[in-house]
């Protein structure tokens, strides 16, 4: 079982590959700032949990399935559903709780589902979603398809019992279930010293009797690589995974934990910017001359325009009727 | 028509809609191999084989959680909680994955699901094996809650439950599964969701019970029968969503209410009905609605404390004589 | 007096039992180094140390179950859940450990705990993280449940709770813990559990209402003052047990009732209150006492869905017109 | 970290001692083979489930506590009670219902608790014992104390989240408990394999970085040692440990399963008979010289008496009142 490791990869990167990987996480990216900035407008409310510094593990890792392949997340995981291929219109509507966003406004930042993408969903109680994606998994299994479940956590998640729970089920039932945690280091304020007796997560996936991984989560191709193999166990042998990708979140908890300061130095979040995912990815883009600094930038121009007019999609989208209160709390 | 027992009217049930519909799927503690703790799954593994008849080894949260998923995914899981008991450690899931995933989703994911087993009071089995579960559900938006208290309606609200594309919570009764009546043949023989039953006509008092109550209601319209107190005995049966209107109907006759249940009493299912009576029918009524309900504490082991615990034919006759010369 | 926050007072609540009892400590989430989610607890890591602030990985249930053992050996929990949403991972140490242990070990081992933290609506955090989760205990035998209204009495009952010898379940509120009131200085200040407040004297009818709907009603009674209604509210601060009697004599007094509740209807708080006002107040009534509830359905993440979820004053006002009308 | 092993000892046995041991388990055996009559006789009601078999670990474990220790167990728990020292004529008596039973009537079986003898209970949620446990432990620890807690607890709570939970609490907080899960190779009809992944339960300790052993749980002295070790560890260093002992139960799950034939064979409930640690105890002490047949007799004649006296007074203690009903709800 492999450590956390950087892969430089001999061959040179494809550039097509390049230029989806980079633009995805720059979506990512400028989206969630904008984000940011509309929640300081007030237009949009509740908890918004910020991916900043995590995208190379959504992009990643999406970046290895089929479209028909499930993912399933908690509560920070914008960056996992527009990865997914979710429209950034309805995404951002859906965080302006508007008619047209993913979950007709009802969902909001915590909620966002998407039927059409296989994307199961934005749960906000921690842990919860884990023996669900073990669900989805079990039903390919039981439906006799080749998809597999690809399921994120956080570090928080680990110490729950429905870990425990899940990593069992999904091990002795041997489900196309790949586990992916996010180890940011951090459950809110609460460093992961703090919170588990054993801290390399990986290393829990002995407890199970199944392949566990942990892999430098800033760098958007290791992520692929750790999580294509285990996509691979998964939709040939239908054995699960656990994953952890090594990142940091360089944003607060949520949009009320502006400073993030009590529990981590200026020090620590200055260095671990320093391993800003997509400042990485980019220089080896250009170093290795896969990509060129002016490609990189009609690249971001592109990400910078799609985010304006997921906000201005956002913002024309009406509000819900208020008949929609009482709808759909059943299935007729 | 068929006589057999409320358990083999449930595994009636199940192997119907199983054979059915291949989506649906029972998952649970001793269901297979063992062929149920009380016997309501019995020879389905054998009928069906492992893909469809999953034994799990004791996680609620965790097989509660597959199935919610599976769901997601268009299977259409019967969970079985050994006892209902155990069913508060899948609350979470119930409540805030099954019930609200398709409310949040914005009505893309349903949850097609049922949770049954057995709940209520049992013989003997004390303060953490022996409650009244269904007070942990019926306030939930997002699920329906049924209580079934005959054969027939074993049978006929299960395969309800089962085609309905929402979670559904149906709670048995383990001292029910003996008790017998005629269930009819026809395999597409279903009770919707939602109807009350009177289970016997009256003109002096409405009485509303359910399960073990309901049939101790019925003993006791027969006693007061003598006595010229004519007994309407109404079966909620579905508490979530209630017939309110068959329900208010009777009280309108009747002028008079009663609710028997078994559960402590304190904001139980008979406040619900006691307040939902008396502001529909405030100007039919005679008397205000009384409840009767079980002791304001855990469950006793004693044999005679647990038989204290629920209302007693005696205190449920004096009740409904009081309410009567109100 | 001095004026404080709401926060400000269970803080000082919290400080000062903790500088009374040494057997008081504090366990749950992000309590410690991170002064609380909700900054209630702010100060007191450093005032106390981590012997007695405890924080806790993200295990509700586990964490609680810590807290019924250490209570079982005489110390006095003071849990936070950072959410009440999230007590229903930890529903069944709560309702099948801390509530019942007493009971089933005949006296035994009492459970003397606090489980106290945020409930009820909040500010768009939608259906995971916005419940009135009181529905879950006060049906339980062995809990008590606390839901303070005003900075005095997020003191003086989180003071008495600390001190009760069994498991209290207290709900405060986000939307709450900035509204400021004065509050005794006396550290021996408490109010005592199962104590009902009028908030308004009035001769029309009863308003029952606590934490945002008490206030609400406040609002709604000056208005309706205004066209010669004169509303009594009445806050019962303690669910369980209930203050029947300062509740019933209201009623009796003003011989209308209504009740204003945040959370979904159906076989809520309100449920209750109506059933037994109803069935003790029969006679003294003119209308039938009406519940003005949550709409049912989940908490939705829509500004202007979440502002309909909860009783608008446009809805309380034309209930009670209508109710004193009849 | 050891593996199961049978020692023999290599100093002769203390002849007090293996009265003390071997009375012990044949007051557990006798008392329970009462209380199954009792049960066919209709005095016993509600779940019964017996110790019988797996007796060594109940008492070797206890053997090696000291008074103000506690121990806290599941639903199968005479034994464990019986062995801390509880007056066999109160358990019986809360079996029987009456009003002189531990609990006064109104726990049962699945409930006994001893405060005078730091016996936590009698639990009946599966795995919902082992935080409180940990509980314990907190306060020990808080109380500035020495005592420890040992936690008996069935291979049926290892997949339930709990466990997880209250492990990773124990070693991340240094507590002063002994989880001792006595693996019967069962829960209720579910054979081991079937619920877990990975069956050797003792190795989970190494996810939480703290001591794991596993024992022969038919060896009273095996156990006995593997438990001093333990106590040792959390008397002195605060550090708790996971045991397994591998044990057997010779009954169904409870009155209500007689058979156990659905899921186990004869020849294994056999060749398992054959370990029963009573008679291996037996002959080990008759063949060491340490205690005589005719000593042996005397034991067991009064732990005979000792059995008959409690059903006699069971028998004798009357119902409870009814007031207890709504009694001691809450402390006044
Ligand atoms: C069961 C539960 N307990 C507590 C919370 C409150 N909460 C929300 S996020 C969070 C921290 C989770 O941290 P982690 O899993 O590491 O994810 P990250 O935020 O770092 O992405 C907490 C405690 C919750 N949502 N659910
Ligand atoms: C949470 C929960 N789920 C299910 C049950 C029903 N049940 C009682 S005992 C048992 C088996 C437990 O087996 P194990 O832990 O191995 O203990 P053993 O009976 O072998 O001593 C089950 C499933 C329960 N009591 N609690
Ligand atoms: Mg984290
Ligand atoms: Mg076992």
């Amino acid at each position: 079982m492999a450590q956390t490791k950087t892969i430089t990869p001999a061959t040179k990167i494809d550039a097509d590959l390049a230029r989806r990987l980079l633009s995805q996480m720059l979506l990512s990216r400028r989206f969630e700032e904008k984000a940011a900035e509309m929640y300081a407008l007030g237009k949009i409310g509740g908890f918004l949990h910020l991916y900043i510094g995590q995208e190379a593990v959504g992009v990643g890792a999406t970046s290895v399935l089929r479209a028909d392949d499930y993912a399933i997340s908690a509560y920070r995981e914008h960056g996992h559903c527009l990865a997914k291929g979710s429209d950034p219109r309805r995404v951002m509507a859906e965080l302006f709780g508007r008619r047209d966003g993913l979950s007709k406004g009802k969902g909001g930042s915590m909620h966002l589902f998407d039927k059409s993408k296989n994307f199961l969903g934005g749960h906000a109680i921690v842990g919860a979603h884990l023996p669900i994606a073990a669900g989805a998994a079990f039903a390919i299994k039981y439906q006799g398809g080749d998809q597999v479940v690809l399921c994120y956590f956080g570090d928080g998640a680990v110490p729950q019992g429905e870990f425990h729970e899940s990593l069992n089920l999904a091990a002795l039932w041997k489900l196309p279930v790949i586990y992916i945690c996010e180890n940011n280091r951090y459950a809110m304020g609460t460093a992961i010293h703090r919170a588990l007796a054993q801290t390399e997560i990986w290393r829990y996936a002995e407890t199970y009797g199944i392949a566990g991984e942990a892999v430098d989560g800033m760098d958007v191709l290791a992520v692929r690589e750790v999580v294509a193999r285990a996509v691979e166990r998964a939709r040939r042998e239908q054995a699960p995974s656990l994953l952890e990708a090594r990142t940091y979140r360089f944003r607060g908890h949520s949009m009320r934990d502006p400073s993030a300061a009590v529990y981590r130095t200026k020090e620590e979040v200055g260095r671990e910017k320093e391993r800003d995912p997509i400042k990485l990815f980019r220089e080896r883009c250009l170093k290795g001359g896969v990509l060129t600094e002016a490609e990189i930038r009609t690249l971001e121009k592109e990400v910078n325009d799609l985010v304006d007019e997921a906000v201005a999609f956002a913002d024309a989208s009406p509000e819900p009727p208020l008949e929609w209160l009482t709808a759909e709390v059943y299935k007729e | 028509m068929a006589v057999m027992t409320y358990r083999e009217a449930l595994n009636l049930a199940l192997r119907e809609e199983m054979h059915r519909d291949p989506r649906v799927f029972l998952i649970g503690e001793e269901i297979g191999l063992y062929d149920g703790a009380y016997k309501v799954t019995q020879g389905l593994l054998k009928e069906f084989g492992e893909r469809r008849v999953v034994d799990t080894p004791i996680c609620e949260s965790g097989f509660t959680g597959v199935a919610v998923g599976a769901a997601m995914l268009g299977l259409r899981p019967v969970v079985e909680m050994m006892t209902f008991n155990f069913s508060i450690l899948a609350l979470d899931q119930i409540v805030n994955s099954a019930a609200k995933l398709y409310y949040m989703s914005g009505g893309q994911y349903s949850v097609p699901m049922v949770i049954r087993g057995p709940g209520g009071p049992a013989h003997q089995l004390a303060a953490q094996h022996s409650q009244s579960m269904e007070v942990y559900f019926y306030h939930v938006p997002g699920l329906k809650v049924v209580r079934p208290s005959t054969p027939r309606d074993a049978k006929g609200l299960l395969k309800s439950a089962i085609r309905d594309d929402n979670p559904v919570i149906f709670i048995e009764a383990e001292t029910l599964y003996g008790i017998k009546g005629e269930v009819p043949d026809d395999p597409e023989f279903t009770i919707p969701l939602g109807k009350a039953e009177i289970r016997r006509e009256g003109t002096d008092v409405t009485v509303f019970a359910y399960m073990g109550m309901m049939y101790r209601a019925l003993e006791v319209a027969e006693e007061l029968a003598k006595e010229g107190i004519s007994c309407e005995v109404v079966d909620p049966r579905t508490l979530r969503p209630m017939d309110i209107e068959t329900m208010i109907g009777s009280v309108r006759k009747t002028h008079r209410a009663v609710v028997v249940e078994a559960g402590a009493g304190f904001a139980g299912m008979g406040s619900e009905i006691a307040a939902f009576v008396t502001e529909n029918a405030f100007d039919d009524l005679d008397a205000p609605v009384e409840r009767i309900t079980g002791a304001n504490a855990p469950m006793p082991y004693a044999k005679n404390l647990e038989q204290a615990k629920t209302p007693s034919k005696e205190k449920i006759i004096a009740t409904i004589r009081r309410v009567c010369s109100a």
